[in-house]
């Protein structure tokens, strides 16, 4: 227990032993909330809980996922006494390399952590601004249970927006003490530094819960409703004879200002605002005429293509350079909030004329402003002045031009060398500079190159490779067009008490959450295939931000998009869009609303009961295929310690950490049955907790089987086991040899490979096993 | 410097500590120390000739095959005899000491990887680098991996098959 | 303006406008506090200032001292993306190397503002847990304005202990935004970040003043008493032969509880009760009969030593491998804070004899205990039951073995490259080998060698290098007793009043903080000897931490100690050790305590003013000659955003980056004249803001220079400058050329060096200057 | 790895940029070819043997000095002629293009150092690597620089003793 400002008072007499209390410990407090049926909650022992208080959890969940590192760099450069070769040795401060990594992965999950609860503590505190402390967080009839996170954390439901501040000052304690234990000289144990850093994710679940909920609340987004509109999406569906203003990032604040002002000054019809990046989700979950032009690979392309008038940027995931880029094509660029000022002048306080002004005439290179509703007038105002002038920018050097250019090409591969995936770029640009450009277009499509523009800074020839790219694909914009549905919010508990059952026993075969970015060659593709391939299979498919982006740039035979071919309802082959990378909160939030509605548990001060509960009896799965920063690392720990398995893309090595099982090590998968007070033989199931696959056939494997889960009925497994086994013969040519490991008795052998199956069993000394009652891997409760 | 023995993906260098320039004879040298060597191959090995080359080198030094991501498939498909791990799992494998190895028959003392992807490759030399000390590890394929113990150094496809194909003269 | 959650209500209306306010606006608040005189307060503009708030300082100091650069990494290693060579380059994320440093900065000042503050929550929540939230923060009759940060940040002292909890979660939330900038695809422009570092070191200042007025308070430390009691310092000061409970750290709280149990069950005759680094200091401001082992630099040494029987270790600066170190002397370990759990089982719970026959039983490697008055008892019974048993553990192996092993040596010279400071080890070593010790003795003398470890790690004969320095100065225990004097707290107004006109003026020369680590070779000598030479000259010497520390360990040729030979009263010769780390806070605050006392400027909201008052006309630097971590970089942007210089020792240049004047770019240095309002030719004064100096020498006479200021009257500049000349002539043998930058009139000539000042003055073609009435950086006020 | 070209502290190692190997006939050629050269020396300096080489390759090439941390008294008391600046000084100077060099006559083009302090040499040497395009850095210490464009490799003194004698030879 540390002390924490803000445990509940009537925790303090027991302060240094509410370990003690056990969840059997009832607190009854009074609920006279008009969205709960019960009059009493049963409160458990972990009220705002600190990194100790769950350190036990952890401990277990590291016992079976122990923590594989990949150093990215041998030394340790954070102190002056170094740098410090760690190889085989240990630092001056006497850290060894095993807990540097550590170190690093809790530093990266505060990082994470922070960009998304900063986000929303900037949201939260403008849209109290705006609506006034007292605005309802009311989701309507459908959703009772509308934060779940906060319910289970901090012991009860924000009624208002100035309530959630709670849990945002929560937040902002807990990340203070991890960010700390990153200091020289503290934590010194790989196994803590990553509970710690589990804290740290679990305290990003909540920070993006609060940033959800307060824009959805505030600027009324879809409240759960499966059916939003579909957005258009692509760059070939920017409109690019009207003034266009992009906005890059992830801070709806900005968009919204500009979308009120538009509205307000009936300019809907004259002025395209598109977006990138989340901020484009959460635009178009504000107003549906907005458009997206896609995720964050697409960054580079378009802002190359000069199509945009003006650039508004917010917040995370924004080129560094995008100033300079902006300047390349005479965009006009406006920084808006605090985490990006890029050197400009504060303008936050001066008439807008005077703004408009100096940015017109190039007296500055743009604007700080920090004032969002001042921003929709600039922005707007810029564009229909800048649309008629630019003209001439907004397309790019010919393509004699650009094939001159190319044929300086002198082979020396550095830019193959450099390119995160030694992607064939030599050949692109040599073969242009012979006119042939088919391998810039097929680099160009799927975002097959995502244009981080490596190989640009590094040619010794100074080629604009990324012009190259961006020119390419502006010859086949029509092909460019695409939708996505509107990002939906929060699941109902109306869905959840239909697919509770189903998903614990076994009969929907999983829940597949795709998110994050798709910063992978090719990676808009791949995830639209998995997502397919789960999709006809009749899983339940997440998704947000980016990935869900991606998702919507994929069509099949028809040309149609899977979110034409399929619903947005929570429930088997739906295709359910979240929103952005805040709505991430509502994939785990949907799992604990599985524990709370169909199971019964209370929420409040139960996260080990909850995510136990999660982790033994709740398929799903999230798949992270390019995450590339810090923010899908705590997104990802976060999922980890609610007991959800992830499976990342091969750049996912990348984050240095894993949390992997060892199937072959029996004892490590019992379990614990609650009902009968027995340990039983348990089975690796999920098998990883945090996994990353080398390709996309070897992770749709690893999704399916990650998806197993004790409480599968037999005729659960059998369903698991079936697309387990049918995925492994499509990939992998065979039936899985470990299936062995995942028939309990005789009814868990799918019917179609019954006797393949038993030859199997066989060869491996099968017995049949028990099956479990309430698996668990806490402790049995202690005797009184 | 020389431009051999540069990782191939420059920003791998992560300290002091660099791989020893492998030729096909300090190769063999190191299978021939090897009491329980082990191949593992990547999904760049699903095409010839590099499918070819391995099968001839795993049969002339004896090695067992680890297949990663679904290179399985194809080995299979050609009857090239192998077991499929994903690179970390057979990673997280070798770096136990007490694991028994594809044979059971104890803990493998050199790994040689060919056909993974660099980047994954290097992380995974990495983690073998810093916690198998119990363990060599050597990569044949056209690119330097500084990560590895020894490694073959950047090629051309030329030049890299006549190195394959000396790996599988004894 | 950044949404802020706790900007004073009254602000609301005018949220986004309060920029232009300006300090000319008063809000007037009731100030019914007993401790001050005045009715009404002025409010300034920047109450709870996000970093936004203040970026016009920020910038305008920037422009002054820009951020000077030395990357210890080509590469970009935190994203997924990377690893990216930044050598001319952008990385895949669009940053260079400028704001990749700039970043970096931000980073390190982040985790080292977390580091103090996080310490300072947990100890703010333990002491309202103990003694309440009403507990009052009263400092007695000599201090009335007792948290000048929190005053001037806050914009209202806190009365309670309770009250300080605004102060802290403001400082979570700016840390949060702050950490958020970090990641990836934020903030773009280097001097963006540094903005942001400078408000992080703000935030530090915060953080440690919480921590210092809430252990005073709450534990009745000294209130500013400028005559504590001297405490036994040094090794040799440890009785051996009791039982030693050995503190590491820096957080109080178990030191006081096992002071507290020692004292309610009269044991203080019978257990030694030790501290190294700030533990060791607080510990003795709790009870004078504590002892201090010495600075972070005696770690390993003792703990090799095998003395204490018992360690225990809270937070911060305390070597990762304590456990590993502890074991190899069959110490007891009890870890105490969430900061550092080193995969101990949490026993926090658990009965206190079940924990001691667990730990004396080796059932346990040590235990994880978080509440100190648990430590108390648990160690105080384990150092009673071990020190007999550990009687042949006390001391190290004996000389001949030590001999023989050292023999082995085979002069590879790894040792000496590895080595931070490139020391002769080789020579020590081999020389021991043939039974010489004199080299191990002259390194292990001063903490030339301060044993961080790198050598024995490194040796490829696993000679233990370490046990050699230990051994050796084992042999010679009776030299190393010395003294220091306890940590007053902050510095009295009485003593404010007295020296404000002389600081101001320039009769006394300068406040001169020797704050931060001694890590350098030989560090604690070289401090000291900077210190008595400033406090010869009649400067104010102010200290902290290791720093005073370090001082205690230098005695002069009679054998005293310096604490022994000048007061500490914060006046001229004044030797003043402050307290702890977080007592630096007292440093920055009575800086701002001159501004408010002595030139009545209101602080509450008026950072601005407060810090370009401080700038300008009080005469402090900063030392901080072996700072390692992360929290001397936040200390050292805090202070420096204070308009404080600091001078680092060499390995300073690790951190990556300076603020460095450029003295021969003359606009640079104009000021705005306030009472007149003419732009006025200035002085580079102070010349650097963070600067690093390669020796002692080198920094001494920048010590020097670094404190004269504009508002210094004729006579205040003569003595300033004399003493530059006197140092430069000392230690560079010349009357230093470039002095004649700094005389206004003739009559600032120094009587004794006229003749050959006016020489230099006419090599310069030198020409009189105006003087400056109220020198500023900031803008004229705006006309109505 | 050739030892000689391993950074003198191994960790100084920064990236896939290292520096060229220097022996005194290469260092004289990067002194003949540059306009204006300069020459810090640090405090390792102050004694013999090293101030009289550096007095000589000073007077040979017509080099003006400026010497870090305290230097300058040793020299001044022996009659070489130097300017004093902070290591961290000069170096933030040499990195403004538009700064006119220490004899006013423009910028300098290359920048010799010997006798500072290992690990702050590698700083600042870090600095004018990434900002200071304008400027070639060479080191003669007996130590390697990494961080340089140039630099001695790690020797015994003897053998350096040796470069720095044939440095003062034009």
């Amino acid at each position: 227990m540390t002390p924490n400002s803000t445990k509940p008072k009537e925790f303090k007499d027991d302060f240094w032993k509410a370990k003690d209390i056990k969840f059997s410990f009832g607190e009854i407090i009074e609920d006279d909330s008009p969205v709960s049926e019960d009059k009493e909650t049963f409160v458990g022992p972990t009220l705002k809980p600190s990194a100790t208080d769950l350190r036990s959890w952890d401990m277990k969940l590291l016992e079976r996922y122990p923590p594989f590192y990949a150093p990215f760099c041998d030394m340790c450069c954070l102190c002056t006494y170094g740098k410090c070769d760690l190889t085989g040795k240990k630092g001056a401060c006497g850290i060894d390399i095993e807990a540097q990594q550590g170190r690093f992965a809790l530093l990266t999950c505060c990082i994470g952590a922070a960009a998304h609860s900063a986000h929303s503590r900037h949201l939260l505190e403008y849209l109290i601004h705006k609506v006034g402390p007292d605005h309802p967080v009311d989701f309507g009839n459908n959703i009772d249970i509308e934060a779940p996170i906060i319910r289970t954390l901090i012991g009860k439901a924000p009624r208002t927006l100035g309530d959630i501040r709670e849990a945002m000052s929560y937040m902002e304690e807990e990340n203070l003490h991890l960010l700390s234990a990153c200091h020289t000289g503290q934590e010194g144990n790989h196994l803590d530094f990553e509970s710690k850093a589990l804290h740290a994710g679990l305290m990003d679940h909540i920070g993006m819960e609060i940033g959800d909920i307060s824009q959805i609340t505030a600027l009324n987004l879809p409240k759960g409703d499966p059916d939003t509109s579909l957005i258009e999406l692509g760059i070939g569906s920017i409109d690019r004879d009207k003034p266009v203003i992009l906005c890059i990032g992830h801070n709806v604040a900005p968009g919204s200002g500009i979308v009120d002002y538009l509205e307000d000054n009936d300019l809907e019809d004259d002025v395209e605002i598109c977006g990138i990046c989340c901020a484009a989700i959460d635009i178009t979950r504000y107003n549906n005429r907005a458009k997206v032009v896609g995720p964050i690979s697409k960054q580079l392309k378009f802002l190359r293509s000069g199509v945009a008038d003006v650039v508004v940027v917010d917040e995370q995931c924004i080129r560094s350079d995008v100033l300079e880029e902006a300047q390349k094509t005479g965009t006009a660029l406006i920084a808006t909030t605090d985490k990006m000022c890029l050197g400009l002048p504060d303008r936050t306080n001066d008439e807008v004329d005077s703004i408009l002004a100096d940015i017109l005439n190039k007296q500055i290179e743009g604007a700080l402003i920090l004032d969002p509703e001042k921003v929709g007038e600039v922005a707007t105002k810029l564009s229909l002045s800048l649309s008629k002038s630019r003209k001439s920018l907004k397309t790019l050097p010919d393509m004699d031009e650009i094939q001159e250019e190319a044929s300086n090409c002198t082979q020396c591969e550095w830019c193959v060398r450099v390119c995160p995936n030694n992607l064939p770029i030599m050949d692109a640009v040599s073969s242009a500079g012979k006119g042939d450009f088919d391998v810039v277009e097929s680099l160009y499509n799927n975002d097959i190159c995502y244009t981080c523009g490596r190989c640009e800074q590094e040619c010794p020839e100074d080629i604009k490779i990324m012009d190259l790219m961006s020119k390419v694909g502006e010859n086949n914009l029509k092909n460019q067009k695409f939708n996505i549905r509107a990002g939906r919010g929060p699941i109902q508990d109306v869905e959840v008490r239909r697919v509770g059952a189903p998903i614990v026993l076994g009969d929907i075969p999983g829940v597949i959450a795709f998110v994050g970015c798709t910063n992978y060659p090719n990676g808009g593709e791949e995830v639209a295939k998995m997502a397919e391939e789960f999709l006809k299979r009749n899983y339940i498919v997440v998704t947000s931000g980016c990935g869900a982006m991606s998702i919507g740039e994929y069509k099949d035979e028809e040309g149609k998009t899977l979110y034409e071919k399929y619903s947005g309802e929570f429930d088997a082959r739906g295709l359910v869009n979240v929103g952005s990378c805040v709505s991430n909160s509502h994939i785990s939030g949907v799992a604990i609303k599985i524990a709370n509605i169909f199971a019964k548990k209370p929420l409040e001060g139960n996260f080990e009961v909850i995510a136990d509960y999660i982790l033994n009896r709740v398929g799903a799965c999230g798949v992270a295929w390019g995450p590339y920063s810090q923010k899908a690392a705590a997104i990802a720990s976060g999922v980890n310690r609610w007991g959800i398995p992830v499976v990342l893309g091969p750049h996912g090595s990348k984050y240095r950490r894993l949390y992997l099982g060892r199937p072959d090590k029996e004892d490590v998968w019992n379990l614990n049955d609650m009902r009968t007070g027995k340990v039983i033989k348990g089975e690796p199931a999920p098998e990883h907790l945090l996994f990353a696959a080398e390709n996309r056939e070897e992770a749709t494997v690893a999704i399916a089987k990650n998806c197993l889960r004790p409480t599968d009925t037999n005729k659960g497994r059998q369903i698991k086991l079936n697309h387990y086994i049918d995925l492994n013969k499509k990939y992998f040519g065979v039936i899985p040899e470990d299936v062995y490991k995942y028939v309990r008795t005789d009814k868990d052998i799918p019917i179609t490979y019954k006797n393949d199956v038993k030859e199997i069993l066989e060869r491996n000394n099968w017995e049949p096993r028990e099956l479990v009652m309430e698996p668990s891997i806490l402790d049995f409760p202690e005797e009184e | 410097m020389n431009d051999r023995v540069i990782p191939w993906q420059p920003t791998v260098i992560a300290g002091p500590k660099q791989a020893l320039l492998a030729t096909p004879e300090t190769a063999k040298l190191m299978l021939r120390k090897s009491k329980r060597p082990l191949f593992v191959v990547g999904p760049y090995a699903k095409n010839e000739p590099l499918m070819g080359f391995i099968k001839d080198i795993a049969e002339t030094w004896d090695l067992p095959i680890v297949t990663t991501a679904d290179t399985f498939k194809s080995f299979n498909e050609n009857g090239i005899e192998s077991n499929y791990y994903g690179i970390v799992e057979i990673t997280n494998l070798l770096k136990d000491p007490e694991w028994k190895g594809i044979r059971g028959e104890g803990p493998h003392d050199l790994v040689m990887f060919v056909g993974c992807i660099y980047y994954i490759a290097s992380q995974g030399l990495s983690t073998l680098k810093h916690f198998a000390p119990h363990l060599k590890t050597l990569t044949i394929c056209k690119y330097f991996h500084s990560n590895a113990d020894a490694s073959f150094p950047n090629m051309k496809d030329e030049e890299w098959e006549k190195y394959l194909e000396k790996m599988s003269e004894k």
